[in-house]
């Protein structure tokens, strides 16, 4: 045929709608640009949706789906207990996979064929730590975390590296996913007053935290990874944003780089908001397809995946990549990233992190 | 003479301020049809239900062939032959007829084991329908008992405790809403379960025909107390249950 | 100490919120003798209502509000109670609790269709002022909340009790068929409760939205806890859906602080349970009289 | 006063009515007999509106009121007290009665006439702030009975009122109806306590297998010596005998 | 008589249909409806607790959850399926006896909430307890079950694997409800004090009818484990009760076959609805409330419905053919 399917699985509905949405339309985006460039070695590119509501049994079914339904690559999942499922069926198949989780554990498997969009929370977090360690000066920290697999990545990985760097961690509060009410979670760390505290949470949960600490005058500062400083959390925490910081990895903020200024200047006028880092991250796997797919010179997962393995692709000759990337052997990838702080209701840039 | 069937001493049961029972003792005899009436609101239905297990007493104990069951399930009771109707309509609606009657009887035959194994109907269907056939309900075999008319639900409770080929039977006004033809029949099967097994009944009843002709013995109760107790005749020329109850 | 007393007075207002969303169930229990599982939704939706107001037809907030308001007593009251509730109702309750789970995730994927997936911000009805109680913050908002929860149940229980309509409204829950040969207008006393219902579903989506921000999935976990707080406080009393509520919000937040974060939502049910195991008609519930 | 012309319905599927046909006259008591499930309760649904009616009419002071709602026949000055129980288990005995006049317009009539019913039946004002569940049996239809007396109709549809109640008060009711029947109002009703019954009654009538099979003077089917043996428990006497 | 043998028929010719129904299909159909298997043995359970016995429960998912772990972890350390699904089945009929318990004190939205609430407990001990089920990461690569030459490892093994299993499981569930037991549990759910009063044990068929249920919802999990190969809290909290109860219903509570044709609704038609993107849980909520109108009793209920409106003819009074006795 003169197309070439890519198998969209993400979390349409459900918990993880919101992130598995955006990653949709990047994804939509990349493809319309894709063809309009001619597709990729000739073929157009068509998106097949399959939505896992959020629920890991029907990732990997639709997973196994996409792969009944003739797909070339898989595009998702987000939240990382989708993914360590459903990449079992890919891998049994020898189908590469773009994932947006960030858990660890999605390339500590041994799994040839996934890769991430993103840098996980192993490579993430620690860069946060110098942060912690020689800016801020912290002697003792709180964590504030959501208790999925998400945000206990995350935690494991922040424990460990305040342990390395000397720092005590005096409060450890935990909250459930689409919890409401964080007047405890912020009691308890007003109480332990610490020099600053880690926030790890989703978009809602991070708005509905910042809320409460206002409320209740947390006075520390706020540090996050990546979605902290999203604009939708500052949309929704309003004014109680204001001073949080957070380290990010893409943002449609850091309109300085020219290739993301024009994508959320599209994905806006596409779709009338303005697009998460899901979204780029999305947007960036439909490229890298297409990319590495010219460079192998076939459709051949195989091929495509030993391709990707240590490879780093530049912005100077792959402009859509966005940023200089590279995917290691395990398919942890890397690029810079930035320390962010909300000012004045907006993230500004506030220092680069280089790739780790 | 050998020991009582139902043997009741000192039952009391109040309901917040209310005291439904105040005291009531009695003896029945094995063979015996005995005969409680009583205002509305005496404590009859009441006293039944305590005599049964269905609501705890107060105080009091009651004994079964000489066996004290004051703190017994209504299931064990059930168990060792005393059977009950209810003054109100109690039938399983959504099940049919047959099986309405089947069930009052299963629970006796083998074990919960061998009921697991055993044959869908626990080999009771003849007996069923011959018990369905008496109170003149074949052609509603198999409908659910729940759209039967009243009298005909009333008749099916009444199958049901006789299904169970019961020592001792408690009727709670087992005639309301019952033609008086049926009454007949019911009354005579009565009468005939009485001589050839010796079962015993204790029936509450308004219908002062019905229990004239076919108690033994009546004890009235009022305000939870008895106040009179004789055969028919003398009940029927009592000056206080005329005041009380029966009316001018 | 600060922190005991923070942690108790944001429970307690919490609690009110989980108690104006039980309250709706308690409503629709004695009025209708069925559950609403759909609960959760209904306070979820207005907000998106007035949120469609402002963005789509350009009105101000509080003629949004307004709107918002008739609108919810027009699709969750009437149309609720004319497409749903009349033909389901004589089939039985456990039915009506099917078809309302079925509603609840109509509307809310209606909402994350054709609205968004995102959560949204909503304006709060109250200046943000913050009252200090020795170190501990309560909020304006909150203490309203407490407040109009309270008269809620107050008006309610008296309606319910103390006026023929609303008895009529107890008799048609409890026994329509007699209601019915009475001339009691069944029909008529239906809508009433579930106009009512709605109407406290729109108010407390109002008052809490901006808290909990606008969002499609949020009537999930609400409408749990608030079915949760009707049945300890007894669901056959308007007055224990308010001390259901308060009861889980502070227990929540103790349980969160003193105890345990991960068996946060745990602990609470566990003592609940055995509240229940203990009085089963629930706290403040009472007994259905004779069953025999 | 209320004719029924050829009436055939049933539930569902079912047809239980064959042909129903009578006429009562106006202030007369009517007592209606026949066996178990003959369908003398579903005839009486019928009339108030509360069976599936497949053919007939039934007219009302020669107004026809076929499939008219409970509502329209209560407006019409019919009321009804169906066989069972039929009180609201949660209200209190009081809130019960009040319910029994909810559509009138004249409230201070009916709280007036509360206290003359509770007069008739003291057990009510002792009890008047239980919850009606907690009555006995005969305590809730004394509820139920005093109830229908509430309003002021025409025509009283009153489904076996002796069940339950005691015998003193089974006359207290039937002197009632007579009472009522004396100031105009006309009255059906099924009483299996069918000899005291048709002995205060003017009329009765005998349906089985959902038909009239007779219709007289109440004292000529006393009489009849076929509808003593099949109705009303014939051979009780020669029972009473040995 | 003949109405067994209708049954019968119909039986087998379901079983004939869900032995042709993988042949030819990908490996994706054949997996979906290895899980309406799975799913409609979680339902049968279900269907005996609330459908024939009354009792409501909302905690199936976590019986499932219960098998599933036990016969993962088991077999993870190396035991058979066959060695291991039968403790998780006993695991889950001991916790349903205790489950049982509060019913006999509790009834209607109480018993819901004690259910709700243990499936709640259930969710948060499997995800906190790391160390035994692996936490939110949740448990991986279980390997199914091999019995000599025939292995399971192809999706279209496990299926006929699953179907063998869920045949025998409806052939338990047929015997249980047409012995006097299935009477008795029907007895508890219309009338459980005249029940009580007619010799029936209530308390003990209370606790049976809970801990049968859990059973089967403890052998579906069983199969859950090798099928899918990755368990995890979330897949059994609360909504998937609702899910399972959602399957009773829509099939017809209390009926025997309701369970299949519910779950085959609740998984399949989804799927049938996929094509229609973001819109198909709006529908699918939308056809079961329409179909909840019209067909309250469940798709069970809906043939009865069918034949009276196509052959509405009038049905005579069953005393009609004994004639009158008064002429
Ligand atoms: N559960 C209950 N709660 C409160 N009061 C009760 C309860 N059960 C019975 N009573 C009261 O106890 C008294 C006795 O009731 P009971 O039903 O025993 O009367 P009864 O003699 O059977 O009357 P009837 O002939 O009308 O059936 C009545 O006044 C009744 O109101
Ligand atoms: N709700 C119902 N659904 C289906 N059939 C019913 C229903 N109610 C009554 N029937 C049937 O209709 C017939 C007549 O019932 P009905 O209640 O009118 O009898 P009845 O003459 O009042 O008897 P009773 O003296 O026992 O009160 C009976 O055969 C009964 O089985
Ligand atoms: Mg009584
Ligand atoms: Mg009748």
């Amino acid at each position: 045929a003169d197309t070439v399917k890519l198998g969209m699985v993400a979390e349409l509905s459900g918990a993880g709608a919101p992130a598995g949405t955006n990653w949709r339309d990047g994804i939509k985006i990349a493809a319309e640009e894709i063809n309009a460039e001619g597709g990729i070695l000739g073929k157009k590119v068509q998106i097949d949706e399959y939505d896992t509501q959020t629920d890991p049994q029907v990732s990997r079914a639709l997973v196994q789906k996409a792969i009944d339904g003739g797909a070339y690559v898989i595009l998702g999942t987000i939240y990382s207990g989708s993914t360590m499922v459903n990449m079992l069926v890919a891998q049994q198949n020898s189908m590469p996979q773009f994932v947006g989780s960030e858990s660890p554990a999605v390339v500590q498997k041994g799994n040839p064929f996934v890769f991430r969009t993103s840098s996980g929370a192993q490579k993430g977090v620690p860069a946060l730590t110098a942060y912690f360690k020689d800016t801020l000066k912290a002697k003792t920290v709180g964590v504030a975390w959501v208790n999925n697999e998400f945000g206990k990545g995350g935690h494991t990985v922040f424990l460990k590296e305040m342990e390395k760097a000397g720092i005590k961690v005096i409060a450890d509060v935990p909250s459930e996913q689409a919890q409401t009410d964080y007047a405890a979670d912020v009691a308890k760390l007003k109480q332990a007053a610490p020099d600053a505290v880690f926030v790890y949470m989703n978009q809602e949960e991070s708005a509905r935290f910042l809320i409460e600490a206002k409320k209740q005058s947390l006075a520390m500062p706020l540090v996050g990874e990546v979605t902290l400083t999203e604009a939708k959390v500052i949309e929704l925490a309003a004014g109680s944003a204001e001073g949080a910081i957070a380290h990010v990895g893409l943002t449609a903020t850091a309109t300085d780089v020219p290739g993301i200024a024009a994508f959320a200047t599209k994905f806006e006028a596409t779709f009338k908001r303005k697009p998460t880092h899901d979204a780029i991250k999305g947007y960036i796997g439909a490229w890298t397809t297409k990319y590495v797919t010219e460079m192998v010179g076939k459709f051949d997962g195989e091929a495509f995946s030993t391709r990707m393995h240590g490879l780093c692709l530049k912005v100077a000759d792959h402009p859509k990549i966005l940023m200089d990337t590279c995917w290691d052997d395990t398919g942890e990838m890397s690029r810079p990233s930035f320390m962010v702080q909300v000012k004045n209701g907006t993230p500004v840039v506030i220092g680069q992190v280089p790739a780790n | 003479m050998s020991k009582p069937v139902l043997s009741v001493r000192n039952i009391q049961k109040s309901f917040g301020g209310i005291k439904a029972v105040r005291g009531v003792s009695f003896e029945v005899q094995r063979g015996e049809i005995l005969g409680l009436i009583g205002p509305n609101g005496s404590g009859k239905s009441t006293l039944f239900n305590c005599i049964l297990g269905q609501l705890p007493a107060d105080t009091g104990e009651v004994e079964v062939n000489g066996k004290p069951v004051s703190n017994i399930r209504p299931s064990d009771l059930n168990k060792l032959g005393v059977g009950r109707t209810f003054q109100q309509l109690s039938v399983f609606p959504k099940m049919t007829v047959l099986d309405n009657v089947i069930l009052a009887g299963q629970e006796h035959r083998g074990t919960m084991l061998s009921r697991l194994f055993g044959p869908g109907d626990a080999g009771l269907t003849a007996e069923a329908e011959k018990m369905i056939e008496f109170f003149r309900l074949t052609p509603y075999r198999d409908t659910p008992a729940g759209s039967l008319s009243y009298g005909q639900q009333k008749l099916v409770d009444a199958a049901m405790a006789f299904m169970a080929g019961p020592d001792l039977v408690l009727l709670d006004e087992p005639a309301g809403g019952v033609n008086l033809t049926m009454l007949a029949n019911l009354k005579d099967r009565l009468v005939a379960y009485n001589a050839e097994h010796g079962t015993t009944f204790v029936v509450i009843e308004h219908n002062m025909e019905f229990v004239m002709s076919l108690c033994t013995r009546i004890i009235v109760l009022a305000e939870g107390a008895v106040i009179a107790e004789g055969s028919p005749a003398e009940i029927r020329a009592n000056q206080t249950v005329i005041d009380a109850y029966l009316g001018g | 100490m600060s922190q005991f007393l923070q942690v108790m007075l944001s429970g307690l207002a919490t609690g009110s919120i989980y108690a104006l969303v039980a309250i709706g169930f308690t409503l629709v229990w004695q009025a209708a003798q069925t559950v609403n599982f759909a609960q959760g939704e209904f306070v979820m939706l207005p907000a998106f209502f007035v949120l469609a107001a402002m963005k789509l037809l350009g009105m101000p907030f509080w003629s949004a509000l307004l709107l918002g308001l008739a609108i919810s007593l027009l699709v969750l009251g009437l149309l609720f109670k004319k497409l749903i509730v009349e033909p389901i109702l004589p089939h039985g309750g456990i039915t009506l609790i099917i078809a309302t789970m079925a509603l609840g995730i109509l509307l809310k994927e209606s909402v994350k269709e054709f609205y968004s997936a995102e959560a949204q911000p909503f304006p709060s009805l109250f200046p943000a002022r913050h009252l200090d109680f020795h170190g501990a913050v309560l909020s304006l908002q909150d203490i309203f909340n407490l407040v109009l929860c309270l008269a809620i149940v107050v008006s309610l229980t008296l309606f319910l009790n103390r006026t023929r309509t609303g008895r009529c409204m107890q008799a048609t829950a409890q026994n329509p068929a007699v209601a019915e040969i009475l001339g009691v207008n069944v029909k008529r006393m239906i809508l009433y409760t579930f106009l009512i219902n709605a109407g406290l579903a729109a108010i407390a989506s109002f008052l809490i939205t901006p808290v909990y921000l606008a969002k499609f999935s949020n009537g999930e976990s609400l409408g749990l806890i608030a079915f949760i707080a009707a049945i300890v406080g007894g669901f056959n009393q308007i007055r224990g859906a308010l001390v259901g509520g308060l009861l889980i919000g502070v227990l929540d937040n103790l349980t969160a602080t003193y105890v345990t974060a991960e068996y946060r939502a745990a602990l609470p049910l566990v003592l609940l349970i055995a509240v229940i195991l203990v009085r089963p008609q629930g706290l403040l519930g009472t007994k259905e009289g004779r069953a025999v | 006063m209320l004719e029924l012309k050829n009436v055939h319905g049933g539930y569902g599927k079912v047809t239980i009515l064959n042909g129903v046909s009578f006429t009562i006259p106006k202030a007369s008591i009517t007592t209606v007999i026949g066996p178990n499930g003959a369908g003398k309760s579903t005839v009486f649904k019928a009339i108030f509106g509360l069976l599936n009616i497949h053919s007939g009419q039934i007219l009302l002071d020669g107004k026809d009121v076929t499939r008219q709602s409970p509502r329209q026949m209560i407006e019409q000055g019919v009321t009804y007290v169906p066989q069972g129980r039929n009180v609201v288990p949660q209200l209190s005995v009081y809130h019960n009665l009040e319910l029994g006049g909810i559509t009138a317009s004249d409230q201070d009539r009916v709280r007036a006439r509360i206290e003359t019913v509770m007069d008739q039946f003291p057990m009510l004002r002792e009890f008047r702030n239980r919850k009606a569940i907690e009555l006995s049996g005969g305590q809730q239809k004394q509820l139920e009975v005093a109830r229908a007396l509430l309003l002021d109709p025409k025509l009283i549809l009153i489904d076996e009122p002796s069940i339950g109640l005691s015998p003193n008060l089974v006359q207290e009711v039937f002197r009632t109806l007579i009472r009522l029947r004396d100031q105009g109002v006309t009255i059906l009703m099924v009483e299996q306590n069918a000899k005291a019954a048709l002995a205060m009654s003017d009329d009765g009538l005998v349906l089985e297998l959902g038909q009239t099979r007779m219709h007289d003077k109440a004292e000529t089917l006393l009489r009849d010596p076929r509808v003593g043996q099949l109705f009303l428990g014939g051979h009780i006497e020669t029972a009473q005998s040995h | 008589m003949t109405k067994v043998n209708k049954g019968f028929i119909v039986a087998a010719l379901l079983l004939a249909v869900a032995i042709v129904a993988p042949i030819g299909q990908g490996n994706y159909i054949t997996y979906t409806l290895a899980s309406w298997l799975v799913f409609s043995i979680a339902a049968m359970g279900l269907n005996l607790t609330l459908g024939y016995a009354g009792q409501i429960s909302l905690a199936q998912a976590s019986f499932m959850a219960i098998g599933a772990y036990i016969t993962a972890l088991l077999t993870l350390s190396g035991w058979h399926w066959m060695a291991a699904m039968p403790l998780g089945v006993i695991a889950c009929f001991i916790v349903g006896l205790l489950l049982g318990y509060p019913a006999l004190r509790l009834k209607g939205h109480f018993l819901a909430f004690v259910t709700l609430a243990f499936n709640t407990l259930v969710f948060l001990v499997l995800r906190n307890e790391e160390w035994l089920t692996g936490g939110s990461y949740g448990l991986t690569g279980m390997p199914r079950p091999g019995f000599g030459l025939f292995t399971t490892m192809k999706q279209f093994n496990f299926y006929y694997f699953t179907l063998a299993v869920t045949v025998l499981a409806a052939l338990v569930m047929w015997g249980i409800v047409r012995s006097p037991w299935g009477r008795a549990f029907t007895a508890l759910r219309e009338n459980p004090i005249r029940a009580e009063s007619l010799g029936v044990d209530t308390r003990r068929i209370t606790l049976l009818a809970f801990a049968i249920g859990s059973a089967y919802g403890g052998l579906a999990g069983s199969l859950i484990a090798p099928l899918v190969q990755f368990i995890e809290p979330g897949s059994f909290g609360l909504a998937h009760s609702l899910r399972i109860l959602l399957m009773v219903i829509v099939g017809g509570a209390g009926y025997f076959g309701g369970p299949f044709l519910g779950a085959a609704v609740v998984i399949l038609l989804p799927e049938m609805l996929r094509f229609t993107q973001g819109y198909y849980l709006i529908i699918y909520s939308a056809l079961v409330i329409v179909m909840l109108i019209f067909v309250p009793a469940g798709l069970m209920g809906m043939g009865q419905r069918l034949r009276e409106k196509f052959w509405p003819g009038r049905q005579q009074r069953a005393d009609m053919a004994e004639g009158a006795r008064l002429k």
